[in-house]
């Protein structure tokens, strides 16, 4: 295989159905079909409820598809977790209670047997990074929702995972945290390079991250648009008052079946 | 509460043995039929009950009794009129007011299963029949000491009483003084009442009698044990052979096996005051056996534990080695340590008027 | 620390208040029970009646004091129900961490291990006898067999009350299986094993008194009996009734405790402690240097 | 393919019931594996080798179901007074077990310390709790087949009660994060907040309790029948069997015990099944 | 009392503060003083963890002031509670897992003793309002995270009470879905002339909402602006465009202190 741009993530003909109470069946994803280079920085767009969570959970290995085929990196999603390769940030902060928040965000690196010193140094980074400095030794329950979504993202982006699979990360944040982290988020990628997916359902902050914009629309969940958003790699702030930026957030808000759910 | 006013009355009269003489014209029949009646004739069951079933058929009333359990607060307190009791234990208790006992003296009277020619054998010593086989030499060894403690024991129950409270006994020593002199009475009396001086005799006619009452009121719903039960015949439980060599022995034994272990059948008490009277004075020593006494009175039965090896002589009453036997075990009897039946059945004539 | 011991004060507080409704209701009984009775102290002596039994000099066996025989007694008892506790926990916690990894082996074993429970211990003993050859190892792994199930229960129900979410985010990390237990179902399972062994303590006194009367050679059990069977005086009966429900009661504070310290939250709380009293003791340290320094 | 999945609903709903059926099946499938197992290591005296007794203790199998056929309407009697005192004592322990945890709950000042002191009474051993039962409940009734069932109903009640009290206490306290907060805004009464939050939370831990209850319940009954006043009873008649040395006698009562705690097993899954049907998944 | 312009919430002096593990003070709260009138829409801004629910709670009588006085409709917050006058949307959706969509949506109108009837009615308009009604009978762990925020809604929104408390609603929401609940609920608040209390931490949306909004700050949360929106009452989509709307976001925006956190 030649260097450069090799396939990510590749999602050939995806269905997910779930079976609801009395048996029948909930067609959370139909037919989707979406590649993803390496690299890449892509948004996943739609309304509440469409499919975003079930779709990030099949790409992670956490949910089987009912129907259709998931290669990550050139192998089964199951391979690729298991070689500990996904990051990903739930989209309720799944955080133990039991354990402070420096230790919440040692957890993976416990796991994957990273040296004290390294783990002690990243979470302090990492901390300070979301700026929670000061509530190392909290406890989450003695956080704010916000500040427990902070150590979520934290815990994620400590380890640099070769995929990152991020749940609607910002969204229970305020405009200066999410900006802040925005801009963190983006020094991070560039830097490393990694392939990101990222859930949200802010047409701003998708356009403003992503390379490309994947717009799923609701019952049964579908692809219904793919806009690639061709800013320049670097990123800044500013960049959201020009106009090809406005242009390209109505592009995508064109982009939606019927304009609404 | 209907019980209550009667017991409170008594409570009234505790101690004054004043009129009792009302029931003393009443016959052990009417008791019994009265007590049967009322559904308020009481044993404790588990092996212990063919006396009562034999008394109870012979004045032809239905085999129902209520379990009493090791306590005589069923009689105290009147739900059981007619109660048993060893003559050597319970009876005592009853009688008797130091501590445990209820005080009744002569107040209560009793019906004798010896009387009602009903009787059946107790405390005896047994074995396997295979260890006896293997090992005639220490059995027969055994009841040599075993037999000479029993002896002195019944001269002397008064000093036999006092060495049972020394080795652990879990009864107070005024009590175990009433339990030797009740059970030096039963080594030395048979059912008729006559004296026996040879003590550990396996009365031929007494036991045939216990074991036919057995066959008759032991009921087994396994159908090959009682087959087996009906089929036994005295030679399947007993073998006299080693009384006879104990006897016959100037007290030298070559002994296949010297550490030698007895679960009794009860706690440990003046019942079995011969085996502590005999580790006391030595009699086992000298014939060259060192002797664990095993308390008992607990849920493994001395059959089981015999039969299993977990200890090698046993005491138990005759109709349990029948049922035991029956059962598929291979125990057999080696000497005979009680003559006649110690079960009486206790009332308060007043009950009764 | 003035909260916390106004805290402390109501927790014993509420419990001797029981303790004193309990022995009211006692006393009326037993002035009842005097009345109507002619042998009350078998039925419900006075509680000064078995507190003189307990602090009494007078022999109630051979040469030794009501109080005196039961503890001697109980020293045989609890240590057998202790050890048979300790073995019991341990096999109650692998087979409920088996049947957690299986559901295979679940649906197979659960029904035996209730199973086992049913068979008395009546049954239970000729055959572990068989096994061991020995009374006392037989005594003990029938108490182990009697605790092992409320562990075993209370265990596999907490290892399955973990949110499913923070199972998917081990999953994520492709966490080890020990990785997962460590860190996430243990952690969870702590309080569900802690009920599981209050169950099973008392449990295994019982159990422990129970194979006592296997055969008649001490233990509680055996003086239990005797003492019921009017071998000896009957107090000696109340006080074995007694002291098992302290024991009961200590068991449950005790394990209480020992819950108290070893929840996952607490422990890192004494973590913090001990590490913010360190860097203040650090702080302090290096002030004085500093002051020492400046004064040279 | 998917059409194939879509086309008939039916289909699909069929294989979703079979596949449920499949699952049932594997709670009675994998016992009986064992089970079948067991028996046949036991019936060709493998198990005898393994636990070094012998076919006097531990008889054949076959020879204590035929024992069982043989005497089944006497085994029944027994067998009835026993379902008696077992289910007797659960209804009344599991209610008041759990009615003192709700107290307990609902005052946790004053309730934990009522909770050490009813471990308590489950300390006191069977074997002591069960004579004195019997002597206090003398006056309950002249008829001693009567008084005798009441007084085993009040031991196993004890016994199941503490227990049942232990477990639910902590599903009526430990809620759902913020849903007591919940409750608050509605200012809903203790009423409502026991009858919609705490009794509800607490159905799993209620379950969790009947599995250890149910089984000791059993064991319970059969240890107060040694020393009940009247003589009837799955347990009295192990005793009696086992003191006369009539092993497959007891065998065959002890079997029998452990069909009533299997019946009883299946009873209590089906039960949780329905009742919890509409929780998340243990597991 | 004249009708008319009543003080609805009264908030004096009021101090809250936590500990933490090591048993230090975390001051949430430093010397707050609001006023709010009855009928008012007020939204309260604020970075994550400058105490915003903290305030929301103190005044629903979930938290105990450490200091200072909170007076609703002129009563304590205690009274006001138990006389079921609160509607509390809390931050993360508190749904009861082995009840349906429905019969979560129905608990506090069991509690409050509404008639079968009256309940199945509310709860089918509520479930239709949110864009559930299919939904009904599924459990919560079938829903996706911000379908549960709708049940959430819905809950608070079947009882129409007194004063509204609602702890960032909308977060979870995309833009389509939460447009059409921010008509709705201004809807209800037309008609209902009802108070409401509005945790957010998007700018635009509270300008939008509100007819006040008070800006936190943090470390300790101190109340460091107020500004009063003098948008028409009827409030549509459209003005969103207008300059003036654009003037007050701004205006709201440089009333952050310094600008950041
Ligand atoms: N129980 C508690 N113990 C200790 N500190 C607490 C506790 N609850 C809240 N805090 C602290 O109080 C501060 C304010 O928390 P609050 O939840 O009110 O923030 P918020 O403004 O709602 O934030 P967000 O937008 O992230 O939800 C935080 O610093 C938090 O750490
Ligand atoms: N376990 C489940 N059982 C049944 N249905 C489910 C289950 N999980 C998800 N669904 C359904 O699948 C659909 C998609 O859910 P998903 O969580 O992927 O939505 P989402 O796009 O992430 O929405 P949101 O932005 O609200 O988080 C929803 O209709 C949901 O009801
Ligand atoms: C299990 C069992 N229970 C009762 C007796 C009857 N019994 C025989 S001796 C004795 C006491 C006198 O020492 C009693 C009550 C027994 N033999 N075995
Ligand atoms: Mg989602
Ligand atoms: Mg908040």
């Amino acid at each position: 295989m030649v260097t450069g741009k090799n396939t990510a993530i590749e999602i050939k003909d995806l269905n997910v159905t779930f079976q609801d109470n009395s048996g029948n069946d909930v067609r959370a994803l139909k037919e989707i079909n979406l590649d993803i280079e390496e690299g890449e920085f892509v948004a996943l767009l739609g309304p509440s409820g469409c499919g975003k969570t079930t779709l990030l959970r099949t790409v992670a290995n956490l949910q089987e598809p009912t129907d259709g085929k998931v290669r990550v990196l050139g192998k089964t999603p199951k391979e690729v977790r298991l070689e500990k390769k996904f990051g990903f940030v739930f989209q309720a902060p799944v955080l133990l209670d039991w354990r402070t928040v420096s230790k919440n965000i040692e957890l993976p690196m416990e796991i994957m047997s990273y040296e004290k010193e390294e783990r002690k140094r990243r979470t302090k980074e990492m901390l300070e990074l979301v700026g929670l400095g000061e509530f190392a030794q909290h406890f989450p329950r003695q956080l704010s929702g916000g500040m427990q979504q902070r150590v979520n993202i934290a815990r994620a982006f400590g380890l640099r995972p070769e995929i990152l699979l991020m749940d609607e990360p910002f969204s229970a944040l305020d405009e200066f945290t999410k900006e802040k982290l925005h801009i963190d988020l983006l020094r991070i990628w560039e830097q490393t390079n990694k392939t990101i997916l990222f859930v949200t359902h802010n047409i701003q902050e998708a356009v403003f991250l992503s390379t490309k914009v994947c717009v799923l629309s609701p019952h049964p969940g579908r692809l219904s648009a793919v806009v690639d958003i061709d800013l320049p790699k670097r990123r800044e702030l500013e960049m959201r008052e020009t106009p090809h930026f406005n242009e390209l957030v109505t592009k995508v808000r064109n982009s939606f079946e019927g304009g609404s759910y | 509460f209907t019980g209550c006013g009667s017991s409170k009355e008594e409570t009234t009269q505790t101690g004054s043995s004043a009129e009792q003489s009302s029931a003393a014209e009443l016959s052990s029949e009417d008791i019994i039929k009265a007590a049967a009646e009322n559904g308020s004739v009481g044993n404790w069951g588990l092996g212990n009950e063919y006396e009562v079933l034999a008394l109870l058929s012979k004045y032809d009333l239905g085999s129902d009794y209520l379990s009493q359990d090791f306590t005589m607060d069923g009689f105290d307190d009147d739900s059981i009129t007619l109660a048993s009791a060893m003559t050597y234990n319970e009876l005592g208790l009853v009688k008797n007011d130091y501590d445990g006992g209820y005080g009744y003296g002569d107040s209560v009277e009793y019906i004798d299963m010896n009387d009602e020619g009903v009787a059946m054998l107790e405390d005896n010593i047994f074995c396997t029949e295979d260890f006896a086989k293997e090992n005639p030499n220490t059995v027969a060894a055994f009841l040599y000491a075993s037999l000479k403690g029993w002896e002195y024991a019944v001269e002397n129950p008064e000093e036999a009483a006092e060495i049972c409270y020394t080795y652990g006994s879990s009864v107070s020593a005024e009590h175990q003084a009433y339990m030797a002199e009740e059970v030096a009475k039963l080594v030395t009396t048979d059912t008729q009442g006559e004296t026996v001086t040879d003590i550990g005799n396996m009365d031929e006619d007494a036991m045939q009698q216990t074991l036919d009452i057995a066959k008759e009121y032991i009921s087994l719903d396994d159908s090959d044990a009682d087959a087996a039960l009906q089929s036994l015949t005295l030679d399947d439980i007993r073998d006299s052979s080693y009384l006879e060599a104990a006897k016959s022995s100037d007290g030298t034994f070559d002994v296949e096996k010297s550490e030698v272990s007895i679960q009794l059948k009860w706690l440990p008490d003046a019942q079995f005051m011969g085996y502590y009277v005999a580790l006391d004075k030595g009699y086992y020593k000298e014939v060259g056996l060192d002797v664990e006494i095993v308390a008992g009175g607990g849920d493994i039965a001395e059959t089981t534990a015999v039969n299993n090896g977990t200890v090698d002589f046993g005491v138990t009453w005759v109709s349990n080695l029948a049922s035991a036997n029956a059962g598929g075990m291979n125990l057999v009897e080696v000497a005979q340590i009680f003559q006649r039946s110690g079960l009486v059945l206790v009332y308060k004539p007043e009950n009764f008027e | 620390m003035r909260k916390f011991k106004g805290l402390l004060e109501k927790k014993w507080f509420s419990t001797i208040f029981w303790i004193i409704l309990l022995a009211a209701g006692w006393e009326i009984a037993a002035v009842y029970v005097g009345y109507v009775k002619r042998t009350p102290e078998n039925i419900l002596p006075h509680l000064y009646q078995i507190v003189a039994a307990a602090i009494s000099k007078d022999p109630v066996s051979a040469d030794m004091t009501a109080t005196g025989l039961v503890l001697s007694a109980a020293a045989a008892t609890i240590l057998r129900a202790v050890v048979g506790y300790v073995i019991g926990m341990i096999v109650g916690f692998i087979l409920a961490v088996l049947m957690k990894m299986s559901g295979i082996i679940e649906k197979m074993f659960f029904p035996y291990l209730m199973l086992i429970l049913l068979i008395p211990v009546l049954g239970m003993a000729p055959i572990v006898l068989a096994v061991t050859g020995d009374i006392d190892k037989s005594r003990i792994i029938i108490a182990a067999i009697l605790s092992f199930y409320p562990v075993a229960t209370n265990t596999l129900a907490g290892l399955k009350s973990v949110p499913k979410e923070q199972l998917d985010l081990m999953f994520i990390y492709a966490a080890k299986p020990i990785e997962v237990y460590k860190k996430v179902l243990l952690p969870t399972a702590v309080p569900y094993i802690f009920s599981g062994l209050k169950i099973a303590a008392p449990m295994a006194i019982t159990a422990s008194i129970l194979v006592d009367t296997l055969q008649g050679d001490g233990g509680l059990g055996c003086i239990l009996s005797q003492s019921l069977k009017h071998a000896m005086s009957i107090y000696v009966f109340w006080l074995i009734v007694f002291f098992s429900a302290f024991i009961g009661i200590g068991s449950t504070y005790l394990l209480g405790g020992i819950e108290q310290f070893m929840l996952p939250e607490n422990r890192n709380k004494r973590k913090i402690k001990r590490k913010v009293m360190k860097d203040e003791r650090r702080s302090l340290q290096e002030k004085e240097e500093l002051i020492c320094q400046s004064k040279i | 393919m998917s059409a194939e999945v879509y086309k008939k609903k039916k289909s699909l709903y069929a294989r979703a019931k079979s596949s449920k059926k499949a699952q049932a099946a594997g709670t009675i499938i994998f016992p009986a594996i064992l089970g079948a197992v067991i028996f046949i290591l036991w019936q060709s005296q493998g198990l005898h080798k393994i636990l070094n007794t012998d076919l006097f203790i531990l008889p054949l199998p076959t020879k204590i179901i035929s024992l069982i056929g043989s005497n089944f309407a006497d085994i029944m009697v027994n067998v009835k007074t026993t379902l008696i005192e077992v289910i007797g004592g659960l209804v009344f322990g599991c209610l008041l077990g759990y009615l003192v945890a709700i107290a307990a709950a609902s005052k946790p000042n004053i309730g934990k310390g009522g909770l050490a002191v009813l471990g308590a009474f489950a300390s006191v051993p069977v074997v002591a709790l069960a004579p004195v039962m019997n002597n206090w409940t003398k006056d309950v009734s002249s008829e001693a087949e009567v008084r005798s069932m009441v007084a085993k109903i009040i031991v196993i009640a004890l016994i199941t009660g503490a227990n049942m009290c232990l477990n639910s206490y902590r599903g009526l306290i430990n809620l759902p994060p913020y849903a007591e907060d919940l409750m608050a805004t509605y200012a809903a009464k203790k009423k409502w907040v026991l009858l919609k939050l705490r009794i509800p939370n607490s159905l799993p831990y209620v379950f969790v309790a009947l599995k250890i209850a149910v089984p000791s319940a059993i064991m319970t009954a059969i240890v107060s029948e040694y020393f009940a006043e009247y003589i009837s009873g799955v347990g009295r008649e192990i005793r009696e069997n086992i003191v006369l040395a009539q092993y497959t006698t007891a065998w065959a009562y002890i079997m029998i015990a452990c069909v009533i705690g299997v019946g009883a097993y299946i009873l209590l899954m089906v039960l949780s099944k329905a009742v919890l049907k509409n929780y998340p998944k243990q597991g």
